[in-house]
Formats: C-alpha cells, structure tokens, sequence
C-alpha cells in the first residue's frame, strides 16, 4: 500500500530525511518509532506530498504520489491530482488543526460534502456515526476552543475518518488524549484495520505499538534503523541505537 | 461702487424650506429672445445639427452663478445671459456645473463647449482661450464690520490678505506684497484659500485682516454677512470679464454677434441690473479686449 | 512550616463574604469625565455660533438628502468594487506565479500611490488624454471606438476612481489577513483532499475575516468621507451640496454641521453593522464560547483583554 | 494486488530525471501582460497631451519641493500622533474598566464619524466658535486666557485636525491586532509574574504587531494624500502646491502629473519600508526559519500561500 | 504548600468544579489524574489565579491566592499583588504557550530579566543551563516555529524553571515529550523537589505518578474522588470509579 524507496528531504541546509526505505503491506499497521527531530512528521507528511520530497519515490495503492513517469521521466502532478491522490489518505495531525470556525460536527461533515459532493444529510448522518464512536456525542456542536486537548484530537481523528480513506496517516495520534480514551480510539483503529484498512502511525506509546502494529519501524537521524515485528523490534533490537532508545522509554 | 446689497435672489437661497425654481427667485423674469437669423447662420455646423451648445460654470459665485434651492439649476448673471444668447443663436444652453479648477481641462477635453463663469479676460488665458468680453469689472476690498480700513492695495502693507486660488486678486496682493518688500514695508501676509468661503471662514475667526473679490462677489458677500462684513476702500483694477472658449473655438464669431444683439436689444442691459452691476456695462463686445476683426 | 495557620485559616474563612476589588481612580475619573461632558455639552448648546436652528432647518432638506442618498450610492457601489477586486489582488499577490503576483503588485503600487483626487481626475477628463477609446489588436486594426466622454459619465468616473483605488487599499488589508491564518489551518485542509481554492475559500479566508473585517469597517467609514472628492467632478454628494449651498447663503458653520450629524449618523449605523460582521465571524474563538445573549457578546471585546478576569 | 507492479516501478524510477510541472497558462498570460504593459508605456510616452516637458520642468523646482517637504512632514508628525494616541486608545477601548473603554469609544465614534476637513475646518478656525480658550474651574472662575488664533497657528491645527483623526483609525487597527494574539499568550506571561501592562508591551504587542504594520502602512500611505485637506488652511503642501501653480498657468494635466510622480515616489520608500518593518515582526514564524538571506525574505510572502509548495 | 477547601468555578452554566478539597505538603510531587474533562486543568489554573474561583478558598504558601482577609471579609487583591503571588508560582502548559517572536533562550531568558530584574547576563548563564538540563543546547537560537513538538515543551519547562519557583504546576507535561525525554524531564523535576520544591503535576502517565508521586488525586466531575499514596490509590483504589478508570488505563 506505501513504498518508499530512497526518500530524502531537506529543509534549507539541514537533512531531515537521509534515505528512507520501507514498505506497507494493505492491511498492516505500521508503527513509527524514534527520537524527537528523527524525522517521523516529516516523512508522514512526505506520504501525502504536503512535503515535497527531494530525491527517490513514495508509492501510495501502487501510485508514484505527486509525480505521473511519462516517456521515462518523473512529470510532476498539478494540484488537482494530488488532491485527487490525498483523498484516499486520512491525516490525523500531531496539533489537531480543527478549524476553528466550525463546530466539532461541521469539521467531520466538511470534506465528505465539499471534497467528495456528498449530501448533507448522508454526511451527517456518517458525521455523527462516527463522533459516537470518538465518545463526543454530546459536544458535536461545540467549537474547537470549547473542547479540551483530548476532545479536539478525537474531533480530528472522526474528521480524517469521515473520507472513508484507503490509508489513514496518525501523527502521534494519542499524545494528547485521556488514557481512558487510549483504548477506545485502538478500538475504532482496529476495526478500521479489519475493513482492509492500512495505517502509519508515529507514536511514542510502546504498548500500542507492541499490541496493534503488525510492524515497527525504529528511525533515527532521518534513516530507518531496524525494522521487523514489534515482537522483534521492541523486545530483541539488533541495533544498539534501537536497545538504547528503547531502555530509557520502556 | 455697487453695494447696492439688496439682491433679489438672496432669501430664496438662505432658507431650506423655499421650494420653488430658481426662476422666481430671480425676481425678474428675463423674457424670451427671438433667434436671430443672421446670428444663426454663423453657429457652425456641429452645432447646429446637435442643437445644443454646453456652458460650465462653477456654481458657488454669487451672484455670477450659483445653486438654485433645487439643488440642481445653476442661476445667477452667467446662465441668465447664457440663455439669452443660446436663444439669439438658436441653440439651447445646456448649464453645467462644474468645480473652477476643472472648467479649463473641461474645455481642452471637449466636455464643454464654452465656460461662464466671471472669467477674467488675462493674458495668460488668452494663450489658450479666446474671450468674448461681456463686462469690464474691478475688485473690491472687505473687512469685517469695524476692523481694518483699507483703501487702496498699498495700504495691504503688514495686513493679513485672504484670497481665493487662482483668482486676479491673488495675483494683485502678489505683486503688492513685492512692493511693499522693496518700499521697505512690512510684507503682505497673503492666504490663498481653495474657495471664497475658506477665506471667509478666516476673516471671521480673525485669521486674516481683509478679503479681496470682484466687486459683484464682495458686494454680494458683504450683503449676505447680515452686517459682519463691510466693503472698505475703492474698487480697482477694472478688467474686462469674458465668455471663455476654447481657441479657435467656432463659437467666438456667432457669440459676439449674439451679444451685440442682445446689447441692441436691451436683454442685455436688463440682465446685469437685475443682479445689481448694470454700472459695469460695455457698449460693444469685445474679443480678447479688443474690438473683433470681421 | 505554614500548616498550622494555614489549617487555623481555612477554617476561619469558610463563610467569609467577598469583597470585590474597589477602585478608587476610577471613581476620581468618573466625575471629572462628567464635569467634562457637562462643560462640552453646555458649551455646544449655549454657543450662538453654533446656530443649531439653522442646523436643524438645513437637516432634512430636500438638497441635503439628495446629496445624502449619493454618498450612500458612492459608498455601497466602490466599497464592493473594492473588496471584490482587493480580495482578488490578494490572492493573486500570494501566489507562486511571479506573474500574477507582480501584475497585482504594479497595480496596488500604481493606485495606492497617487492620490485619489488625480485618479478621479483622470477618469473623469479622460477625453482630455484620449478623446476616443477603441478596442482593436495591440498595435494593428481596431474594430470599434467610443467616446470618452460617452462612455464615462461622472458617475461611471466617480466609481471607477473610487472603487479601483479602494481595492488596492482592500488588497494589503485582505493580505495580512490571510497570512495572519495559521499554515496548519490549509495544510489540514489540503490533507481532506481540498484544492487550493476551496481551501481558500472555505478554511482559510472565514478566519482571516476575524483580522479583515475591522479595517474593512475603517475603510468603509472613510470611503463614505472621501467621496467628497468626487465634488471634482461636480457630483454633489453631501459635502459638496453643503458647500454649494453654503457658497450662495455664508452659512458655512451651521451647514458644515448639519453634513457632519449625517456623516455621524451613518458612521454609527455602520459601525454597529461592523460589530455584528464581527460577531459573526469571531464564530469559534474562545471568549464567544457561551456568550449568545446579545449582553454577553457586548461585553465580548473587553473581555479579550490580555489577564481580564472572567 | 498491485505490489507486483509497484516493484517494478521502484526499480525502474530510481533514478529517473524529474521535471517540474509545466504550466503553459502561464507563458500565454505572460505573453498577454507584456503586450499590454507595452502599449500602456508606449501610449504614455508618445500622448503629447501628457506634456512630459513640462512635468519634468517642474519636479524639482522650489515651490514644488517645497509642498513636498510640508507634506512629508505632516504626514510624519500626524502619523506619530495617530499611532501613539491609536495604541492608548486600543488598550483604554479593551479594558474592564467601563469609564476608559467608554471614553476610547466615544472618541473613535465621533473623530472617525465626521470629516476630517470638517475637523481641520474646526481646529483652524475655531476662534470663529471661541475667541478666546480658557483655563480654569469647570463653572467657576477662569485663570488665564489665550487667544486661539495665536494657541493655534494653521500648521498646529492641521496637525491636530489630522492626529487626532488619525489616532481614531488607528485605534480600531491595534485593537483587531492585539485581538488577533492568542489568549494562551498574555496567560503564559501572567503565569511568570508579568503584569498585565508589561505583558501587553513585551508579548501581546509583539505579536500583535504583525496585524497592525500592514493596515498602517496603509494608512501612512493614506495619511501622505489626506494632508493635501490642509489646503482648506492655505497650508500650501504638495498637491496644493501644484494646484496654485496650474490655477495660474493652467498647465494642470503635466502639474497634476508632477505631483502623482512625487506621491508615486514617496509611496515606494514607504512601502519598502513597511517591507522591513513587516519582516522584523514576523520573526519567529513557521516560514522566516532559515530566510536569513535577502532573496529568501523576498520570497517569504509568496510562500505563505495555503498549499505552497516548499 | 497548597491547600484548596471546597473550590467552586463554573463556566456559564457548566459547572467545572464542584467543590476540590485537597493539600500539598512542601517537597511533595501530587499527580492529579483522571478522565478528560473533568476539571484537571481548570484546577490547575485556579491555583495561581488564571482562574478566578466563584466559591472556597485556595491557599499557596500559607497565603490566600487572589485575596487578602481584612476584617472578616475577602477582598480581591490588586494586579500587581497577583503578579506577586505569581513568581512564586511556575506553569507548565498543555500547549506550550512558548512566545513565538523570541528564540528559545530569549523565551526562558525573559521573566527573569523583565519580572525578577536580573541582569541580562546572569539571566542568560541561567537560562543556557536549563536548556542544557532539557537538552536543548544546541536549539537556543531557534524560534518555536522551528522546533518540533517535543523540543517547544521542554522550552517551557525550562522557562518556568527559570523564575526559581517555590511551586511548580504542570498541565500534562509529557503529554507532547518523546518518550526517551520524559525520564530526563523526569529527573529535572526530581532533582527539584529535593532542592524543596513542591509540584502539582496534571498527568496521564500513569508510571510516572507511580514512580514519582508522592501523593496522587483522582478527579471526576469535578470533585476529587479518592486521594493517597500511588501504592493504594493507583493498585488498590478504593472508589469504583477510579477502578474502572484505571482498568481502562494500565
Ligand atoms: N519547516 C521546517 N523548517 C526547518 N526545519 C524543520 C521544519 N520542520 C521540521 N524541521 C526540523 O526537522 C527535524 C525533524 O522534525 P520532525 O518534526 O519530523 O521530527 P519528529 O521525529 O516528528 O520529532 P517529534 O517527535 O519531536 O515530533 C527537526 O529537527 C526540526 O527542527
Ligand atoms: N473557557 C471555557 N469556557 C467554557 N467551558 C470550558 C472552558 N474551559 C474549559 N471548559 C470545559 O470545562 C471542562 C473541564 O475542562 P478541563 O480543561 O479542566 O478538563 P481536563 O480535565 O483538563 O481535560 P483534558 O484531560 O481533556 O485536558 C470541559 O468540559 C471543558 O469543555
Ligand atoms: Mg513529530
Ligand atoms: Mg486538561
């Protein structure tokens, strides 16, 4: 479902992305680990070209994403074919940005109704399925600076859902949510996996990471290190960088 | 010379409740002239066959020309003349307003086709307008009631001179403030203001000491003040005053004949009593100050 | 250390009444600003000069209204010409295509440069410069001419003069407003599979009116004084039907006053348009939270104030 | 499902050339805009009617330079007066304290309610209303007196005709500037034991700043063209200046030329310099990171556009 | 150190806080958790007046926050007085609240140089030191813009370390960290409390409160619900609430 082959991205001088290689089979849930400023935002970001990337390919259900090979060149793609391409990639970001104009509902309704010409009502109806399912049925028509941290990050996560999206792209999807509410949201991400669902997760929980990823992925200073079954990763690290990581956040 | 002060169409303007057109507010009803065949003949072309002839006058310059209680007729010395003479030629007149600044790039631009609107016949004018002079008038001092006593521009000497932009007077205190330099005087304090009522506004509130205008306009000033103003001083600088047109304008010929008819016929006699400067009166129209070459 | 008397404390203060803050200044100012309303007041009323009676004679006469009725008519038209034409030099300024950006930057310098009083001159005597206006190939045949003059009536000239400069106005106002919209906002928008312009339209440009609306509801207020300029061309809005009026009667004070109760007026009436705009598009901020009743959004502003105390 | 194939394509893309997107819309209107520009420059240079002779005769002689340096000057003056008086006014309009915000609202209401000629009117020829100002006990006895015409020469009533009207527009302008800063902000400081007043200089306004310098900018700019109402004082400035001058020699068209090419001129530097006013205080944001260099600043408006891509 | 008796504080209609009884020891580390919305934050900020409570009385170092007693009545204190009260007191956001027109040094730099009125180079000797503790002496001279989530949290740490507190206040604050970070953060806020600081800490870590606790709250609705040692509250509470609550966490 994603492919990377050698991805690489600088902003100005500094190397961000050093050659990233890695591979998401459709179904799998990959989870993304590493250090702070290892560049996992940046490379999720790079799936859904709101990074353009420098050098090397990204592959989203077989796609080149941002580029169409045309007589053995890479042309890029005008802004409607990638959005076109983004429709099918749900982005939950690390800082929310709901819009803040709209209410919790309208935020989830926007896309279905403008992006992809749904009827209001049937976009309601889904809207509100799935804020039920995020446990904020109560406040769906509150606005973003009503809700607390937890209750906006659960907002952004029905709003990226409501695309009914082929891929969905989590930025440290629970960093700001109610442990409570951990496990509810797992549920929801699980479910989503079952329906045939892929999912890139950069997430510091090692326990969800252990328990859902069907891969890890350990990446430091812009390159992926290990990669392998969480069982593997997690618990027998064949890189030193990994097993130190690892003591000081287990 | 001419404060005679009691003009007929000052009270229908004061008041905002006075309905009526600015006809009866003139008092006297200028009566219809007869179009002069010959006078006709002479209209060129283009206008005979559009029928109209446009005249800009700026209409806050009582009693030349100024707003009717309308707020849409321009009235005064200007259109009542305009009129006559359209009559004479065979043209309607077509008075419009139009701010003074903006009459002469008017004229060059086609707007209008002539400008009324108490035109000093100068030098520098006539370099791009011909004048068909209508009457010779000076300038006349006013103060307020009880303040400085100015008889001639000599005596402007030290004194606070509010005038109009672009008006002769300014030119006039110019020249004077020279002469009072290099007579070893203290010099004029001249104030060119946008518009007669900005240099009202400051003989009133005592910023300047005098106020020069033609003598029509000072003495209407001074009639309408309600006794805050006084005219001070004798009435100089005599100049002729002409219909402007633009030059080699085709309306020069048949405007001049117009007038001298309307001069034979008295209409044109009756016009300037009736707002208060039959005194200043020429008894033959003059192009560009001089008699016209047939 | 503490505890003790801080145990000895809570116990005493249980059902101790509150006192709010008292504010001694603010009394000390109160009655000098009254002492100083009383003095303008009676001093407005009490001068002579002031001659209300002719004011209020003048006020609602048929000249004034007239002229009343074309400032309004100046004001909606160039107003919307502005804002539509200044939101689009803002998006085009924005854009990554040089060309755009530049042609909406030669056009904000040209007309934010010179004054209005000469682009209402220059549309108003054209003819002086080209007295026909063809439409024809750069450089080659023209198919048809008009005359200025025709085409560009004093009213066409006013509008043109003043709703082509507001909008190079409107443009730098609707620029810092979008910039003023946090990246996320777009980039989230972009990630739902939303164009640039949608997003535009329907993420970005709703928050950057909380920051475009307040000196849009500057502009219009001055907008409605700056058609005065058109008097150039001898349109007689307001002030100038004031002035015709006070150039044949002297009673330039009174009518002065008399035009700026109207220009007050309307202000007024605009401003409280502005405020509810406002209202409108503060949608979602956090102090709008809860304040529905019309009380609660009145109070809304002061509340904004950095370490008020709710 | 598609893995074969994606195999495939990762081999064979590795090192396949790229090419940025074309975008043949762009060279079409590039084309159209170059044509159009040069028919603009070449109607302007060969209309004799423009009389670039005369216009270049005049644009440095005395008298225009003259009402230039008037200009500039009261412009400078009155926009300080408008900034400082705008802040203390936005900040009075934002207290809790009903007295101060009531104040700062009734002078915004009636300075921007009237015209600002009407203002200049006022201030220059208030003696016409009041003779003689006062200073003494609100309806007692006075202590002094003064003449208002020698209190109030024609250049002190321009400035404080434009000031003082200034500052109420400004004041709308700081107040949408310091509501724009998030909440979160003034808490933070006030969480350090900062007082409201020393967080409103060092963070609220700071960032506020960033919504406040483009619409004054503007207003500077606005500012430099309104001084030309002080004609109504016989306060010969630029533009009055050059109206005395074709009021004689009727040359208006080159004169009025004249002046627009002196504002045109002073607008440039003013908007450089709101330029790099602009870029002082949008440091720290997302898109200022690493633009140390000039071309990168010149660049950063363009890359604020939502969906820029980097 | 702290003390609050029955504290009260709606927003409109909603009532937040339902009347929180609770005490800090001097030297003590209270972990506040509990499900989202149900008043941690609110708390947090009425203990040093962000908030201004509507009923009950909340003591800091023995001293009434916001009010002063005299003659049997509460009166509101003056903001200068406040402001006072507030050095003592150090803030850790949800949101950061980094300002964003300064660098990282000049964030940390600026309350001591402006409130305290230490002079620029002794308040940046101290400041390089803290950036150091949270690891960041290599990014003192970027803008929060340019650094990523992780890197802004441990900035305003350090720029509430900054004023020497006698009490600290964290809203989540490792809620943004990388996981490998909090247990240097961890070992900052150790390390203080044996200087003599006391710390009310907002959390959803429940490791952390375990380790680090001295004592933890449990809140729901707005009351504290059970209070105590990690050791009971956390493994044997008593309540079924904090059961249930727990049974979702760990
Ligand atoms: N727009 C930008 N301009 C300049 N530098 C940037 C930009 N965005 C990110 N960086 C830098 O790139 C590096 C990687 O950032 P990124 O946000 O991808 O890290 P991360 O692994 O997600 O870290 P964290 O866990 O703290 O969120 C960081 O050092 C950051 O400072
Ligand atoms: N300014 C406000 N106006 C109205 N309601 C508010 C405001 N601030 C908070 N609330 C409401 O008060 C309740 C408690 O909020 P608070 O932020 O204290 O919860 P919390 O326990 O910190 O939750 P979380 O763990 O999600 O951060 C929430 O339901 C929230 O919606
Ligand atoms: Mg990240
Ligand atoms: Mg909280």
């Amino acid at each position: 479902m994603v492919k990377a082959v050698q991805v690489h991205k600088s902003f100005g001088r500094v190397k961000v992305l050093n050659g990233v290689d890695l591979e998401v089979a459709p179904r799998e849930v990959l989870c993304i680990v590493g250090p702070s400023g290892s560049g996992k935002s940046t490379f999720l970001r790079c799936i859904n070209h709101l990074e353009k990337i420098d050098a090397g390919q990204l592959f989203v259900d077989g796609e080149l994403v941002g580029y169409a090979r045309r007589g053995g060149k890479m042309h890029e793609l005008g802004e409607r074919a990638v959005a076109e391409q983004r429709k099918n990639i749900g982005m939950v970001f690390q800082r929310f940005n709901l819009f803040p104009h709209m209410t919790a509902l309208e935020n989830v309704m926007e896309a279905p109704v403008r992006v992809r010409g749904e009827s209001r009502a049937t976009a309601r109806e889904h809207a509100v399925k799935l804020l039920d399912q995020v446990g904020l049925s109560a406040r769906r028509d509150m606005y973003p600076a009503q809700l607390s941290g937890g209750q906006q990050q659960r907002v952004a996560i029905a709003r990226a859902l409501a695309m009914r999206p082929k891929l969905m792209l989590f930025d440290e999807p629970t960093s700001a949510l109610d442990p409570e509410l951990v496990g509810e949201v797992l549920d929801v991400m699980r479910s989503l996996a079952e329906d045939g669902m892929t999912m890139v997760v950069v997430t510091h929980e090692m326990g969800f990471a252990r328990e859902v990823g069907d891969a890890v992925v350990f990446m430091d200073g812009g390159v992926v290190v290990e990669s392998g079954h969480p069982r593997d990763v997690l618990v027998n690290p064949r890189h030193a960088r990994t097993a130190a990581f690892l003591s000081k956040v287990l | 010379g001419c404060g005679s002060g009691g003009d007929p169409a000052a009270d229908d303007v004061t008041s905002p409740a006075a309905g009526g057109p600015a006809a009866s507010a003139a008092g006297t009803e200028i009566p219809a002239q007869e179009q002069d065949t010959a006078v006709a003949a002479l209209v060129p072309k283009e206008f005979r066959d559009k029928g109209t002839v446009t005249v800009a006058s700026d209409a806050s310059y009582p009693p030349m020309e100024f707003m009717a209680s309308d707020g849409q007729t321009v009235v005064g010395l200007d259109p009542d003349l305009g009129k006559a003479l359209g009559e004479v030629m065979g043209l309607k007149v077509t008075i419009v307003n139009s701010q003074f600044d903006a009459i002469i790039p008017g004229l060059s631009a086609g707007k209008f086709d002539i400008g009324m609107s108490g035109f000093n016949d100068t030098e520098e004018r006539r370099k791009i307008l011909d004048f068909v002079d209508y009457y010779k008038g000076g300038s006349s001092f006013f103060a307020k009631s009880g303040g400085v006593v100015v008889k001639t521009l000599d005596d402007l000497c030290g004194h606070r001179v509010a005038v109009q932009k672009g008006t002769v007077q300014q030119d006039d205190v110019t020249a004077q403030d020279a002469k009072c330099k290099s007579a070893g005087q203290k010099s004029v304090d001249l104030q060119v203001y946008p518009d007669q009522a900005a240099a009202n506004l400051a003989l009133v509130s005592g910023r300047a000491d005098v106020s020069i205008a033609d003598t029509p306009i000072a003495a209407y000033q001074v009639a309408q003040s309600g006794g805050q103003f006084a005219l001070t001083g004798d009435e100089y600088g005599v100049v002729m005053h002409g219909i402007a047109a633009p030059k080699g304008s085709g309306l020069v010929k048949p405007l001049t004949a117009a007038l001298d008819t309307l001069m034979k016929s008295g209409a044109y006699q009756k016009i300037l009593d009736k707002w208060g400067i039959g005194h200043t009166k020429l008894d033959a129209p003059l192009v560009n100050g001089a008699e016209p070459q047939q | 250390m503490q505890v003790q008397h801080m145990t000895q404390a809570a116990e005493s203060v249980e059902s101790m009444p509150t006192v709010r803050r008292r504010q001694p200044g603010r009394w000390v100012a109160a009655a000098v600003v009254c002492v100083l309303l009383a003095m303008l007041v009676n001093t407005f009323v009490t001068n002579e000069r002031f001659q209300w009676d002719v004011v209020f004679d003048w006020f609602t006469s048929d000249r004034i209204l007239a002229g009343l009725g074309r400032t309004i008519q100046l004001t909606v038209i160039s107003m919307l010409i502005g804002i539509v034409l200044g939101l689009v030099l803002a998006v085009m300024r924005l854009s990554d295509n040089p060309l755009l950006s530049g042609v909406a930057w030669a056009y904000i310098w040209l007309f934010r440069g010179t004054p209005v009083f000469v682009q209402l001159l220059f549309w108003g005597f054209i003819s002086a410069l080209y007295p026909r206006l063809s439409l024809g190939v750069p450089f080659g045949p023209e198919f048809t001419s008009f005359s200025a003059n025709e085409l560009i009536s004093p009213f066409v000239a006013a509008i043109l003069g003043l709703g082509l400069n507001e909008a190079a106005y409107m443009a730098e106002i609707a620029r810092a407003g979008i910039l003023s919209v946090d990246r996320g906002q777009a980039e989230a928008a972009q990630a739902l599979g939303m164009t640039r312009g949608l997003a535009l339209r329907r993420i970005v440009l709703p928050q950057a009116m909380r920051v475009i609306v307040p000196p849009t509801g500057n502009q219009a207020i001055g907008m409605l004084k700056t058609t005065s300029l058109v008097a150039v061309l001898a349109y007689p809005e307001l002030l100038y039907s004031a002035q015709l009026i006070y150039s044949a009667n002297y009673q330039t004070i009174p009518l002065l006053i008399t035009a700026s109760l109207w220009y007050l007026l309307i202000t007024s009436v605009l401003s409280v348009g502005q405020f509810f705009v406002e209202r409108h598009f503060a949608r979602g901020s956090v102090i709008s939270a809860g304040a529905t009743d019309r009380r609660g959004s009145l109070r809304r502003l002061a509340a904004r104030l950095p370490g008020r105390r709710p």
